[in-house]
């Protein structure tokens, strides 16, 4: 697009670039902030049905449409308050960190294969460490609204985040070890074909994983039945007791945002990311890699899967969180370090030793670390080599993406 | 699986197994059971295993080569035996150099002799093979070659020609030994069992008085005493196995140093321990001759090893022989005729030798022929023949002092001082015996001069140990002096040139002397005393023991029905006397040996029936012994019932030439089977071949010599001690000094404290003298000067060095007060001191090395 | 060359090792004057990110890829180390603060004074 | 001087402000920069712990981002995720279990002020002319920033984790793949991980809860429970 606006265009590089930058930005923002207003629609509805009843029916149409957008105004409306004894600066600041952070994790989330705002080639290292920054705001605010309720719910979402990082990181490493990359672009890539070629049905060390990870997730963006950080039977609702109004809403963004962020993670990692069930785009011969229009368009299509993984997981994220229970603190701690971690551990061991015993794993070409690691540096001192084989066609980071060179590759951002 | 393969492992285990249980017992003896008491089981278990071992050993050989003696086989017979030696040479498992497995080694060793023996390689072999027939019918069975397995286990090292190694020297004699030894050692451990109970617990010693008044208390030695046990019998079987003459040296020695832990086991007993180490002084004095001897040998010939051995030398596959000494002294191509070995020659020839070589000292070669073309010529001439007989009486003077022959005889009495079953190991198989054994072992490189000193030396003690038996009021001392007198009978023996009779008889001997101690053992079991007179009419009360003592008795006079049938000794006596009779017969001179046998036979029927008589007859004459006594338990009466039934069958032959003389002959050295062998020096001295013994004529009077002398001795004990026609007192006051003399044993002791005892002590006080009065003083002067000097030495300690010491000490706690300063325990002022010092080293840095700083 | 010219070159290595100035001196200031232990484990956590900006602009591939005396990899690797082992220090160095606070009722390092002389 | 500085500003930003190609590096290296800089002063000058931590925070996520710039997106990411994500959590409890109202700020005496500022103008003033000194540092390498690279990206991750498995496969200046120039990091690497676990054991067991006399027992007894599992976990 960039190119599209220089060469057709005719305008100086940088506005180009800066155009297209903002553009991304702004795409991805959108993302979050509709993404927001109709997930809230879509839990009130939801969460009505599952209790028997029926939700928002008034406002903007016959299933309340509109009550989210109302409810959006009331907040931008409303008085913000500020306990006097607060942490001035770090209680107005609080609230921005956690939307950063989540918001920054989109840079490196692709849509489709390179509807992306930086290609990082740690892309998943990247995102997982990005969104654990939110906590540290939801800390912020817990002790700068001087309440020993929201103290409580920072502390304990402090624990429960960093300690559930260490499953979820482990998670996330059996799909990057048989993807070879930590790109996920080419994790993507890795999955494109008949779904059977996903990760998730990869062998079943991945399968297991797949849940592990959806676990994990939950509990790191601090859903029911994790959600001890907003208990609202204990501590009135946590560390956004003292919020309201704007910045209230940021906290909710913020929460949203992250819990699409990782439905959509997931998606890539396991479930195939933007390539569909069917690979249709290849049957009917398009090859979504070339950047004519059609290209472009098959794009937009795989974006469409990606968000519709997405939003079937935040759904799910939704379904769980009304249907079960909430969990103690220490049983929250025990589900993490005694069960959580150790499984992963083992299955990532397991998803090791299935790749080396059958490298093509269950289907031909899946389960080939080819990723980023080229022949020249198999030959390593003493002469260890790793059972590497690499793709038939040259690795995706090297030859395919060229035009689709986003120009903040340069600028590292 | 080959018989030189087998024999070696199976000896090998006999011999290692008392090793194994005297290690189990010296590390956890005390823990075996309560007080050790299970270390009795593992010592009697290992021995028993030995024995087991060595008697599989004896029916493989008895398997193959049958128990008839080789002599008298036919000729094929010996050119199998011949070849069997050569094999047998081959077969060896030399661990040293690296050949992969024994077995293969000795296949492949086996085939090599063959054809080397084929081709010739060696001469003596050839000439053997095919001089065989005329040789036979020239002089009866002159190529008779003794069948024999030598090897090494292991090479110890091998400095130039000097080797010293652990092998085997297997024959029918060995074969003998170790089961002769083994069962009577098993028998003895049983017997021992039972003896040393009292050992189990707390021992209170009623001979030890200590000065604070009161006995010894000391806890059990139960298992201690058992570990020597087990020591000693491997020591024994080492002596008996060993295929060198260094070997035999050491375990020689280690049958001392065990005779000495056992003899000396009450050491809390003064009599005790001064008996252990007169025992171990005095075999050190014979030892120190045998080393003589073996430097005599080994300097003149360079091995130590009996037999040959064939080794594949490393450059070419042949089989490289070197001879050993048996073969050198008694050269197969002389047709095992004693000559003095080349070696012996050229040491003792080596001023002519210096000659020839200087004045062929441009043509070496010349000077090696002319030495060959003379050595022959300086033989004749009787050069070499003293280093020969030298080495002959040096290696005597170590049998004289393990056999305690006269004079080094005086410490076998005093170690009665050791617990009676040790008694009995030591007198009838393994001690005595060794001397014995090694005299037999190594008869082939005896001189006849040699042979003939033993022959006296043998007399001498016989007479003297026999007489002073006849008074000894001591039980054991009794048994003690008649074994000296029977090692003598065997010395005799072998000393005129009855090889066979010799040993035949200190086999038989070991059977009824271990019986008859084990006996007087438990007799003082059952009386707590030692001294004869206090016993008497024991038989009622103790059956079983006076029943085998009687056994024991009737077997050491040998007696029996003349030419029909007798007890084990009447044989081994029978031939001893025939034996030195024939000798006596080509040696009018020596009339004496065989008197003085004759005469022992008749003092030994007669102090030994005065023992049993004393012992078990009449009435009891101190009643307070005679109603403690009762019979000895089972452990310790069946070992008795099993000795004495080898007492009495021990002699017999089954078949023909079969039995213990039969398989004796299978060894009989090569060479001493045919007629006369003359001396090196006195030619006129002659010794009979053995087998002339055994024809009729001499045999007959021999045998008819030894009964009546026997009977004569037996009607003399009975009518004093039985039916008292002369009172024993009257006779003994009238021969008064004669008797005191022979109880006293011929002052012996005095003798030795005089002549050896007094110098030594006179010398030690000049010695002690010197020291006080003049080194003391001295030293005294010394440490005087040293006084002063470190008086004046602590003033300047004082005054100086504590000065600059004490002033440093303050300077450095000043400092310290100052710097305590520093230490404010501010965490953060360290921080700026290190930082502080950082950007002064970085200037200072800058400074002196003009860095790029600033540009 | 002039000092100031630094703010004008294309960025370099000596921007990088500029910040890793600052940031290190801010570290080492911070260790001097907080009376607070936190504080100073503060101070500790600037001065190895000092360090390690260093080590990463040495490294660099983008600055100093071609140059012949980039210490390459090495850096980074040392960077990660680096990372970790701070990571290590903070957990062990809040361990004793909070022993201290339990003990002493305070984290005034100026308190901690035990060890005077 | 004051003249030199103000043309010097001047060019400076006629260098990054160019219009004909404007040097993103240069932009974003000054943004990250500045950020990283005056979160660290700021976290020197305040007095209130929390803010410290907030500042501090920011500071590292600035280096995070210079890292990013230089190249080393997997030790950026690390950064944020250990330091960030874990030491700066772990050091906001220790802050939040001491903060008590006299602990919160404490205030130093004006002598260490001056006597810090002083240690800080000379330290920095090496420092700078060390850093400054060498010319060959002072050129980048590769012209970054301006014209558009066609080439993918590098792939920095690799690299770095081959040689943590000892396999050195990473270019070196000569740009000539060499693997057995330098040595791999496999035996530090796994050092480090025993170091981890020991640290972990050894801080449990530093801050595991302690029956005291003091009144105060019972709630740090019970906050430093919780703390124990963060400590864990991160």
């Amino acid at each position: 697009m960039a190119d599209f606006l220089i060469h057709t265009g005719g305008l100086p590089d940088w506005i180009a670039w800066a155009i297209t930058a903002s553009l991304a930005a702004f795409f991805i923002l959108n993302v979050i902030a509709g993404g927001a207003l109709a997930f809230i629609w879509a839990e009130r509805k939801i969460a009505a049905r599952i209790q028997d009843r029926l939700g928002p029916t008034r406002t903007g149409g016959k299933f309340g449409w509109l009550q989210s957008l109302a409810d959006g105004i009331k907040l931008l409306t409303k008085e913000d308050l500020m306990p006097d004894g607060a942490d001035g600066l770090l209680f107005r600041l609080a609230p921005y960190v956690s939307f950063c952070a989540s918001f920054a994790a989109f840079i490196a989330l692709p849509f489709a294969f390179d509807f992306v705002g930086q290609r990082l080639n740690v892309g998943v290292f990247f995102v997982i460490a990005v969104l654990g920054l939110e906590v540290f705001g939801v800390i912020l605010a817990g002790y700068a609204s001087a309440s020993k309720w929201s103290l409580f719910g920072a502390m304990r979402e402090a624990a429960q985040v960093v300690s559930y990082e260490v499953p979820l990181g482990m998670c996330v490493v059996v799909p990057v070890m048989l993807a070879g990359s930590m790109d996920l672009v080419t994790i993507g890539e890795k999955q494109a074909g008949w779904f059977f070629q996903w990760y998730l049905f990869h062998d079943p060390f991945t399968f297991i994983t797949f849940w592990i990870y959806v676990t994990c997730a939950v509990a790191s963006v601090n859903r029911a039945p994790f959600d001890l950080a907003e208990a609202e039977s204990e501590l009135v609702a946590g560390f956004h007791t003292e919020y309201s109004g704007l910045r209230w809403s940021f906290f909710f963004m913020a929460e949203y945002g992250s819990m699409f962020l990782v439905s959509a993670l997931a998606a890539i990692l396991f479930l195939g990311g933007w390539n569909g069930p069917v690979p249709v785009a290849s049957l009917l011969g398009l090859s979504d890699g070339s950047g004519d229009t059609t290209g472009y368009f098959v794009r937009l299509a795989g974006c469409a899967n990606l968000m519709t993984k997405a939003t079937l997981g935040v759904l799910i994220m939704m379904w769980v969180r009304w249907t079960l229970p909430r969990l103690r603190i220490d049983q929250v701690m025990t589900t993490c370090l005694k069960y959580c971690t150790p499984i992963a551990a083992v299955m990532f061991v397991g998803a090791m030793l299935w790749t080396l015993a059958l490298p093509g794993g269950f289907f031909r070409g899946l389960g080939r670390p080819a990723g980023e690691i080229r022949e020249g540096w198999l030959l390593g001192p003493g002469g260890m080599s790793l059972q590497v084989q690499k793709n038939g066609e040259a690795p995706p980071s090297s030859s395919r993406f060229e035009q689709s060179e986003s120009p903040v590759s340069q600028v590292g951002l | 699986m080959e018989l030189e393969q087998t024999l070696p492992i199976l000896l090998g285990l006999a011999w290692i197994t008392p090793l194994f249980s005297f290690v189990a017992i010296l590390f956890f003896g005390p823990r075996m059971g309560t007080h050790g008491k299970n270390a009795a089981s593992v010592a009697t278990a290992a021995i028993v295993c030995s024995f087991v071992f060595s008697l599989s050993a004896l029916l493989m050989w008895i398997g193959v080569h049958g128990m008839s003696g080789g002599s008298h086989g036919s000729h094929h017979v010996l050119l199998k035996d011949s070849q069997t030696v050569l094999v047998a040479g081959a077969a060896q498992w030399n661990l040293a150099d690296h050949q992969p497995s024994g077995s293969e080694d000795a296949s492949e060793a086996v085939h090599p002799a063959h054809d080397a023996d084929a081709a010739g390689v060696q001469p003596e072999d050839a000439h053997n093979l095919h001089h065989s027939p005329d040789s036979s019918d020239s002089h009866g069975a002159g190529a008779h070659v003794p069948i024999s397995y030598s090897g090494d286990w292991y090479t110890l090292f091998k400095v130039g020609s000097l080797e010293l190694t652990i092998g085997w020297y297997i024959d029918a004699l060995t074969l003998l030994m170790f089961v002769v030894v083994s069962l009577i050692a098993s028998c003895i451990h049983i017997y021992a069992t039972g003896y040393m109970h009292d050992e189990l617990h707390e021992v209170i010693d009623h001979e030890v008085h200590l000065v604070a008044g009161g006995h010894l208390h000391r806890p059990g030695r139960f298992s201690r005493f058992f570990q020597s046990l087990s020591l000693f019998c491997f020591s024994m079987f080492g002596i008996v196995i060993a295929g060198n003459l260094a070997m035999i040296f050491i375990f020689w020695e280690l049958v001392g140093i065990c005779s000495w832990f056992l003899i000396g086991f009450y050491y809390e007993r003064k009599t005790a321990s001064n008996a252990a180490n007169k025992a171990f002084i005095l075999n050190r004095v014979g030892d120190f001759g045998m080393l003589i001897g073996l430097m005599a040998l080994w300097g003149a010939l360079g091995t130590f090893r009996f037999a040959d051995s064939v080794t594949m030398s490393l450059d070419d596959g042949k089989p490289v022989v070197a001879k050993g000494l048996f073969n050198l002294v008694r050269p197969a191509e002389n047709d095992h005729q004693l000559i003095v070995p080349d070696g012996m020659v050229k040491a003792s020839a080596s001023g002519e030798i210096a000659g020839i070589m200087i004045e062929h000292a441009t043509r070496p070669r010349d000077g090696e022929s002319e030495l060959k073309s003379r050595i022959s010529q300086w033989r004749s001439d009787g050069l070499g023949s003293w280093l020969l007989i030298v080495a002959g009486l040096g290696i005597f003077c170590g049998c004289v002092g393990k056999s305690a022959q006269v004079p080094l005889h005086v410490w076998l009495p005093d170690a009665m001082e050791g617990p009676t079953p040790v008694s009995a190991l030591v007198h009838s198989a393994t001690m005595v015996a060794a001397g014995v054994y090694l005299v037999g072992r190594l008869y082939p490189i005896l001189a006849p001069e040699v042979l003939l000193v033993i022959a006296y030396i043998g007399m001498i003690t016989l007479v003297i140990a026999a007489t002073i038996a006849m008074v000894a009021t001591d039980i054991k001392r009794v048994l003690a002096y008649s074994t000296i007198s029977q090692l003598g009978y065997m010395m005799l023996a072998l000393g005129v040139g009855g090889w066979v009779a010799g040993l035949f008889h200190l086999i038989t001997h070991a059977f009824f002397k271990s019986l008859l101690f084990l006996c007087s053992g438990s007799v003082i079991h059952a009386c707590h005393t030692n001294d004869m007179r206090r016993m008497g009419g024991l038989a009622k009360v103790m059956p079983w023991t006076a029943g085998a003592m009687l056994i024991g008795c009737l077997a050491i006079i040998g007696a029996g029905i003349p030419f029909v049938i007798g007890f084990s000794g009447y044989y081994s006596k029978d031939a001893i006397l025939a034996q030195s009779l024939s000798f006596v017969q080509n040696n009018p001179s020596h009339q004496i040996l065989f008197l003085a046998a004759a005469a022992g036979a008749s003092l030994t029927a007669f102090y030994m029936f005065r023992l049993w008589y004393m012992t078990f007859a009449g009435e009891p004459r101190d009643h307070h012994v005679a109603e403690h006594a009762h019979e000895s338990p089972l452990i310790m009466v069946a070992p008795l019932v099993v000795l004495s039934f080898f007492a009495v069958v021990a002699g017999w032959s089954f078949s023909g030439e079969g039995g213990l003389t039969g398989l004796l002959e299978q060894a009989r050295p090569a060479g001493t089977s045919e007629g006369a062998s003359h001396g090196l020096l006195q030619v006129s001295l002659m010794i009979p071949a053995e087998h002339e013994s055994h024809q009729g004529a001499v045999h007959r009077s021999a045998t008819l010599v030894a009964f009546t002398t026997a009977a004569l001795g037996l009607l003399a004990a009975t009518s004093l001690y039985l039916w008292k026609f002369v009172s024993v007192e009257l006779l003994s006051r009238m021969f008064g000094p004669l008797v005191i003399f022979l109880s006293k044993s011929w002052y012996f002791d005095e003798l030795y404290s005089f002549l050896c005892m007094k110098p030594v002590l006179l010398v030690s006080s000049l010695a002690s003298g010197t020291d006080r009065h003049a080194i003391d003083r001295f030293v005294d002067g010394i440490a005087w000067c040293a006084r002063r000097l470190a008086v004046f030495d602590d003033w300047i300690d004082r005054f100086v060095v504590d000065g600059v010491v004490n002033a440093t000490a303050h300077a450095t706690w000043n400092i310290g007060l100052k710097m305590r300063d520093f230490q404010t325990g501010k965490v953060r002022q360290y921080v700026m001191f290190i930082v502080i010092g950082t950007i002064a080293l970085f200037v200072l840095a800058s400074m002196l090395w003009n860095s790029t700083i600033a540009g | 060359m002039n000092f100031f010219n630094i703010l004008a070159e294309p960025v370099g290595v000596s921007h990088y090792l500029l910040v890793g100035a600052v940031l290190f001196t801010a570290g080492v200031v911070c260790m001097v004057i907080k009376r607070n232990a936190l504080g100073v484990l503060m101070g500790i956590e600037l001065v190895l990110n000092g360090a390690n900006i260093n080590f990463i602009a040495f490294g660099s591939p983008v600055l100093r890829g071609e140059s012949t005396v980039s210490i390459g990899l090495d850096g980074q690797a040392i960077a990660l180390f680096v990372i970790l082992l701070a990571a290590a220090e903070a957990a062990v160095a809040l361990a004793i603060t909070l022993n201290f606070y339990n003990n002493h009722a305070t984290v005034d390092v100026d308190r901690a004074e035990d060890l005077k002389g | 001087m004051n003249t030199g500085f103000a043309i010097t500003t001047g060019s400076m930003f006629a260098t990054i402000i160019s219009v004909a190609n404007i040097n993103w590096h240069g932009m974003f290296f000054a943004i990250f920069a500045l950020a990283a800089c005056a979160m660290a002063v700021a976290v020197v000058l305040t007095d209130n712990v929390v803010r410290m931590a907030f500042y501090l925070v920011l500071s590292l996520g600035a280096t995070a981002g210079l890292f990013f710039l230089a190249g080393a997106e997997f030790v950026g990411a690390m950064q944020l995720m250990i330091y960030v994500g874990g030491t700066l959590v772990l050091l906001v409890f220790g802050v939040m279990l001491t903060a008590q109202a006299p602990f919160v700020s404490m205030k130093t005496p004006q002598r260490d002020w001056v006597l810090a500022s002083i240690l800080a103008v000379c330290l920095l003033a090496v420092l700078v002319q060390a850093s400054v000194g060498v010319d060959a540092w002072r050129t980048a390498a590769v012209s970054v920033g301006g014209g558009v690279q066609r080439e993918a990206p590098e792939p920095s991750a690799t690299p770095l984790g081959m040689a943590l498995l000892g396999m050195r496969v990473d270019n070196d200046s000569s740009g000539i793949v060499t693997p057995s120039i330098r040595s791999g990091y496999l035996l530090p690497f796994e050092i480090v991980s025993i170091h981890l676990l020991v640290v972990l054991v050894g801080a449990a067991y530093l801050a595991r809860a302690k029956r005291r006399r003091t009144p105060r027992a019972v709630e740090t007894a019970g906050q430093s429970e919780s703390k124990e599992e963060v400590r864990v976990a991160s």
